[in-house]
């Protein structure tokens, strides 16, 4: 047993995690892109360790990674509407100040 | 020892340390630039895994969507240089906390998890890029398609989004 | 068309014409009466020559109602109708100032066709309407002048009397039918035994109501209070006639015990009427209660057993209290009153009228050849020839004698001494009516052989001189001590007690009047309990039923109120959490979805 | 051949509809439409009379499937019994909304809900469904109640909360009763002519179906000592509202004795017969003093009516003791002829005491006197009323009374006493007569005018006293109808 896919592991799960923090501490909806972003890698690394050292001869893993940088795309483009449209609006990108959902 | 581990290990390591590196600096920029890094580093960890396609899609889509990024920094952010060491955080014990139980856990998974018998070798490069094509035209067309339209409808919503109101304007003129 | 259906039709249909027209009414009613006596004629004529006829009408099932003409019916029914026209002659004139002559002469139209009806009538239901009927003609007539103080008490209180006695009629009628199965009068006439005895008494009864026999007496002496026609059609042939009428109808089926009541019964009412008359002092009063007396004499005829002496008597007294009524009327309306006081007198001012009472009052009394002599006499012998003679002879002679003894007196009172007389309008009709019916008076026994013989029924010639003795005497000594010894010297003692008319404890009122609102007192009181029990009963109920519904309402609204505080709390609490700062949501959101896959781990785990 | 009576009971309801339906129509078209909708029952009830009834059983048969799974259907029809009242309903009815046709306070409530009430009574007296029966019995009930309630007089709340106890009392034990006949009969059905042909229940059963119909009737009818209800509901409800409670519903109770407790349970009621001519007794007796005792008048013809229906509750109860069928068909010719001339004379007494209250504004008879001369023709009209409730030949009641008395002299002669009953009415009803026509006018009346009948009061009256004349004259030509089902009545 070779440790290929545990360290493709690890760093995936590594980049999750850092994701996640970057994700729930920053304040500036740009950077919480950010960790979005690096979420989404590290379920990308997964996938493909999972493809090469599970099923090389499946294609459906390398598709789901394709999805999931499709996601990112979208994921980027109505961010950065959403940050031009607040930016316009307020003049800033800070969360902080973004109260208007308060139930 | 293989040259395929250590490559795996290494670009693994860069990328996840360029990620924590992103949330490390003050400045928008640098951020951008250590995410770009991070993500190239990954590309790098595909091509290392063979999986070439895939690799080189995630180098050249990263390297654009993160230059975007670096430009709506320059644009949005106060303080682009990051010389004015102002936190721009909070929450920071809560994130830790779940950042790290997250990544503990995962861990734990890949560790303790039986993977069974690993495929040593895989199939070409041409080989994979049909088979993904045969994949993606085939089995799952569905799958592809709404992934196609999808973005189609993001990218409208966003456009939608991000133009300025003209009626708004107008009043503001008026 | 049948002669029946006209007699008893003719004056009913005037009537309602009369009511209808509202114009000429004395014409319409003399017009009726007259076709109605016509009718009766012809059916008495029609009888003498053997022919009875009958008429079925439809009346309860398995009950028709019938009417025959029999020689005694069709004798009746003739009777009625003379009568009747002739007093309807002399109303005339006596009603002229009236003002509501319509009513006046409907009513009595009505009065004369009940009349026929109960003499014409076949079975036990037409008498008994009838019967009734002539009560309602007799109570609206006595209540003719309704506005009159005394009036009403003294219509409500014949109706009432006369309708209490008619309990016996409706019962015998009852036991009848339900005995023989059949409501012919004819075929009940054989019936015997317990049920006859007990019929024949009932019967008795409702005869004393209705021929105000003692003690039911009182009543007739306060239906003076109606028009003098009135009086004279209801003491002479009509109301009072019907009691005696039964029980001559009725006469073949009573055995001897109730004769003997009968007997009794009368006897008893010849005297004691006769007394009260003795000692009125009010005209129209003393020849009431002598209509008392001599239908006392009727029964005591039945009661020995010769209905057919009551019958003459009964025809005779008929055309003598009328005339005497009508001399009556005239008189009164010559003083406006009817006090003997008042009328001390008027003989000397109205001769004709008076001459036609004195013949009047002597065939009353029984003076040959007058027709009363020789009814009387008859009664007389009939009390000699019965089985207990000495009951019945006594009552029969001390009746004549008390008869004698009152006319007597009043023809003294109404011819001593002078008075002054108003003028009386219409006195040539009044005058025409009396004519004819003291003619009646005086030449009606010529009548009594062929009526005899009509009724295929001889008067027992034995001891009939004796009877002619006894009863010329008795009316003789009568007439003198009336007219010598004044009422005070004749009754002494028994005056006052003649005056009240001989109430027998209080009469009337006290035995029936009392008792029954006593008891209607009773049942009101009770009423009062229930009503107050059940009221409070509900009332308990309802608040029974206000007080759950209390209770409920507080528990259910404390419910739903807590449960709705609760919620909104819950809503608020909420709220809070929501704070729309994106980190924040954000990381609830990941912690949640780490405790969902903790949870699956878990789940994953133990399976 | 249509579906007369179906169409007979239901034309009401479809009047009540439509003058709901209408809800701006003046007071007038209201009326108008209540007169000429009872106008039509009227003319259904007599086409009806003209089919006539059959020798044994009902005519008239109309039949729809209702609830086939446990035996109830839509059944209607008539006999000898209920025909008449049909008639007389029909009739009352008629009158009272020409009578009424002056109520101004709400009139659209007022005709629906007579109208409502006519539907209830003519189909309670037609169904031949002990569902359908009960349905009709308890509408009307109902109806009869928001009548006191709403258009009464001074009291109404008291008198409709007396009426609703005695009706919530009454009603349910018949309920218990049709039940337990259903479960008797086998196969299950409501059918009342089965139930009627051979009854279902029998011994203890049958004796406890009878307590619970009793109760009911007895309260309806009503009698001593269930009446209590009657006088406060009579006094306070408004005129049309006892004309038709006097005229139409009491009769319920004495229908329901006989079509229910007297054909569906007779073993029970034969052995219960002595009592319940003992109940009819005292009724009757007691009714006559209590109405001696009155001085308001409308009670007063209120406690009369109480003493009729006794004479109902005897005659019905000699039925089911004779042996002799003759004589159980006079008693129960009586019995059924007296309802129908109750209704009219009563109804006729009641309109005439409303018209008379109109005009005084009380009821006190002290107060009034020598009305007579004032309105004469009221005052005729009351006494020819009245003498025809105290029994005088030749008016309604005598026919009637005069075969019940005969009847129960023949089967059981004590219960004879009753007769006492018509000699205390007469003192009664002519001592009020003395006090409220004769004598010298009332100095009350001879300065405030007041008016005679009008031509309204007029042609509500006529009709009932015709009737009432027309049946004492001759009663043959109810009595044949009455007489074909009583004299072939099997029980």
């Amino acid at each position: 047993m070779s440790p290929e896919l545990i360290i493709a592991l690890i760093s995936g799960a590594a980049l999750f995690g850092v994701g996640i923090y970057g994700a729930l501490s920053q304040t500036n909806l740009v950077m919480i892109m950010m960790g979005i972003e690096l979420i989404l890698a590290g379920a990308m690394v997964n996938l493909v360790a999972f493809w090469r050292y599970l099923h090389p001869d499946v294609a459906a893993g390398q598709m789901f990674v394709l999805i999931i940088m499709t996601v990112m795309a979208i994921e980027m483009a109505v961010g950065f509407a959403v940050a031009i449209a607040r930016f316009r609006a307020i003049g800033s990108v800070e969360m902080e100040e973004a109260t208007e959902l308060k139930g | 020892m293989t040259a395929q581990m250590f490559f795996i290990g290494f670009f693994g390591l860069a990328g996840v340390w360029f990620g924590i590196v992103v949330f490390r600096t003050y400045s928008m920029v640098r951020s951008a630039l250590a995410l770009l890094f991070s993500q190239t580093a990954l590309g790098a960890m595909f091509l290392s895994m063979q999986a070439e396609f895939l690799g080189v899609l995630q180098i050249m889509m990263m390297a654009t969507e993160m230059s975007i990024m670096a430009i709506f920094m320059v644009m949005f952010m106060m303080d682009p240089g990051g010389l004015g060491e102002m936190d721009m955080t909070h929450q920071k014990r809560l994130s830790l906390g779940v950042g790290i139980t997250a990544f503990v856990s995962a861990v734990a998974v890949a560790v303790f998890v039986d993977w069974g018998p690993l495929a040593t070798t895989a199939p070409d490069a041409v080989q994979q890029t049909a088979d993904l094509g045969l994949e993606l035209l085939g089995r799952s067309m569905l799958i592809f398609e709404t992934a196609g339209v999808t973005i189609l409808t993001a990218m409208i919503a966003a456009t939608a989004v991000a133009i300025q109101p003209v009626k708004k304007a107008s009043c503001h003129e008026s | 068309m049948n002669l029946i259906a006209i007699a008893i039709l003719a004056p009913l249909f005037t009537a309602l014409l009369i009511l209808l027209l509202r114009r000429t009414p004395a014409l319409l009613a003399l017009l009726g009466a007259s076709v109605a006596c016509v009718a009766s004629l012809m059916l008495l004529a029609n009888v003498a020559n053997g022919i009875n006829s009958e008429l079925l009408l439809p009346g309860l099932p398995d009950m028709p109602l019938r009417l025959i003409a029999t020689p005694l019916t069709a004798l009746l029914s003739t009777l009625v109708s003379v009568i009747a026209s002739m007093v309807l002659v002399y109303a005339v004139g006596y009603m002229q100032q009236d003002n509501e002559k319509n009513r006046f002469f409907a009513t009595m139209l009505l009065f004369i066709s009940a009349m026929q009806t109960l003499v014409l009538a076949g079975d036990w239901i037409l008498l008994l309407s009838a019967w009734e009927l002539i009560g309602l003609s007799s109570y609206l007539l006595i209540g003719f002048w309704y506005r009159k103080p005394g009036v009403k008490v003294a219509a409500t209180r014949a109706f009432l009397v006369t309708r209490s006695a008619d309990l016996g009629l409706y019962i015998a009628a009852f036991i009848l039918i339900a005995s023989t199965g059949s409501s012919d009068i004819a075929s009940s006439l054989n019936t015997s035994g317990g049920a006859a005895i007990a019929a024949g008494l009932l019967l008795l009864v409702a005869a004393m109501g209705k021929s105000a026999q003692t003690p039911l007496h009182d009543w007739l002496q306060q239906a003076m209070a109606g028009p003098t026609p009135v009086s004279a059609l209801l003491h002479s042939a009509t109301l009072v006639a019907a009691g005696a009428i039964l029980l001559i109808r009725t006469a073949p089926m009573l055995p001897p015990e109730v004769l003997l009541v009968i007997g009794i019964v009368g006897g008893i009412t010849t005297v004691v009427t006769g007394l009260i008359a003795l000692g009125e002092s009010d005209l129209k009063r003393m020849l009431a209660a002598s209509t008392s007396s001599q239908y006392g004499l009727m029964l005591i005829a039945v009661g020995a057993g010769v209905p057919m002496a009551a019958l003459l008597h009964l025809i005779a007294h008929a055309a003598i209290k009328s005339s005497l009524f009508l001399g009556a009327g005239v008189f009164q309306h010559s003083r406006e009153s009817t006090l003997l006081e008042q009328l001390r007198g008027v003989g000397h001012d109205r001769p004709k009228i008076f001459l036609g009472f004195v013949l009047a009052a002597l065939a009353l009394a029984g003076i040959p050849p007058l027709s009363g002599f020789f009814s009387k006499d008859a009664i007389i012998a009939a009390s000699l020839n019965s089985a207990n003679i000495w009951i019945l002879l006594p009552f029969a002679l001390a009746g004549t004698l008390l008869t004698g003894g009152y006319m007597a007196r009043a023809l003294r009172i109404l011819w001593q001494k002078k008075g002054e007389s108003q003028p009386v309008n219409g006195l040539r009709w009044m005058g025409a009516g009396l004519g004819v019916l003291v003619t009646l008076a005086v030449i009606l026994a010529a009548f009594f052989p062929g009526i005899e013989s009509l009724l295929n029924f001889q008067l027992s010639e034995t001891s009939q001189i004796t009877a002619e003795i006894l009863g010329l005497s008795a009316a003789l000594t009568g007439l003198a001590l009336g007219w010598s010894i004044p009422r005070q010297r004749l009754l002494g003692p028994l005056l006052p007690w003649a005056n009240r008319g001989f109430a027998i404890a209080g009469g009337f009122d006290n035995l029936m009047v009392r008792p029954a609102l006593a008891i209607a007192g009773g049942c009101e009181k009770l009423e009062r309990i229930l009503y107050a029990g059940v009221l409070a009963t509900g009332h308990l109920g309802l608040r029974l039923a206000r007080a759950a519904r209390h209770n409920d309402e507080q528990r259910i609204d404390a419910a739903i109120f807590s449960f709705v505080r609760s919620t909104i709390n819950l809503g608020s609490k909420a709220r809070k959490l929501q704070s729309g700062l994106i980190h924040r949501e954000l990381a609830i959101s990941t912690v949640a979805s780490a405790m969902i896959l903790v949870f699956m781990l878990i789940t994953l785990l133990v399976y | 051949m249509y579906p007369i009576v179906s169409i007979t009971v239901f034309l009401p309801l479809l009047g009540a509809l439509l003058v709901l339906s209408m809800r701006k129509a003046p007071p007038q078209a209201v009326h108008a439409i209540g007169i000429i909708t009872s106008g039509f029952t009227l003319l259904g009830a007599l086409i009806m009379w003209f089919r006539g009834v059959n020798e044994t059983g009902f005519a008239q048969l109309e039949q729809i499937d209702w609830m086939p799974s446990i035996g109830a259907a839509y059944r209607v029809g008539v006999d000898g019994i209920s025909l008449p009242l049909v008639l007389l309903t029909a009739l009352l009815f008629f009158v009272t909304f020409i009578y009424s046709s002056k109520v101004r306070k709400q009139s659209h409530a007022f005709v629906a809900l007579m109208l409502l009430l006519e539907t209830a009574s003519i189909g309670a007296f037609t169904a031949l469904d002990a569902i359908l029966f009960y349905v009709f019995f308890e509408v009307s009930l109902v109806s009869m109640y928001f009548m006191i309630a709403e258009w009464g007089h001074e009291d109404r709340q008291r008198a409709a909360l007396m009426f609703f106890i005695y009706t919530f009392l009454g009603s349910l034990p018949l309920l218990l009763a049709i039940l337990g006949l259903y479960l008797g009969s086998d196969p299950h059905t409501f059918d009342m002519r089965v139930w009627i042909s051979n009854p279902p229940l029998d011994g203890m059963a049958a004796t406890l179906a009878l307590v619970a119909m009793l109760i009911t009737f007895a309260v309806k009818t009503p009698v001593f000592p269930f009446h209590t209800w009657l006088p406060a509901a009579h006094v306070q409800a408004p005129a049309a509202g006892s004309v038709i409670l006097a005229g139409v519903m009491l009769k319920f109770g004495t229908y329901g004795l006989i079509r229910f407790a007297l054909q569906m349970t007779p073993d029970a009621f034969r052995e219960a017969g002595l009592v319940i001519l003992g109940f009819g007794v005292v009724a009757a007796l007691y009714g006559a003093f209590a109405a001696l005792a009155q001085t308001d008048l409308k009670r007063l013809v209120a406690y009369t009516s109480i003493n009729h229906m006794g004479y109902i509750i005897v005659g019905v109860a000699i039925a089911a003791l004779a042996s002799d069928p003759a004589i159980r068909a006079i008693a129960l010719d009586g019995s059924v002829l007296q309802m129908i001339s109750h209704g009219l004379v009563t109804g006729a007494l009641f309109l005439l005491v409303g018209m008379l209250q109109d005009r005084a504004h009380t009821r006190e008879m002290d107060q009034f006197g020598g009305l007579l001369k004032v309105v004469p023709v009221l005052g005729w009209s009351f006494v020819l009323a009245a003498f025809a409730s105290l029994g005088l030949p030749g008016l309604a009641h005598f026919p009637a009374e005069f075969q019940i008395f005969l009847a129960t002299l023949q089967v059981e002669p004590f219960a004879i006493i009753v007769i006492i009953g018509i000699v205390i009415t007469a003192g009664l009803y002519l001592r009020a007569i003395a006090q409220i026509f004769l004598g010298e006018v009332g100095d009350k009346w001879t300065t405030t005018t007041m008016a005679d009948l009008s031509y309204r009061e007029l042609l509500a009256l006529g009709p009932l006293l015709a009737f009432t004349i027309v049946l004492g004259v001759a009663p043959a030509w109810v009595l044949d109808v009455i007489h074909k089902t009583t004299s072939a009545l099997q029980f």
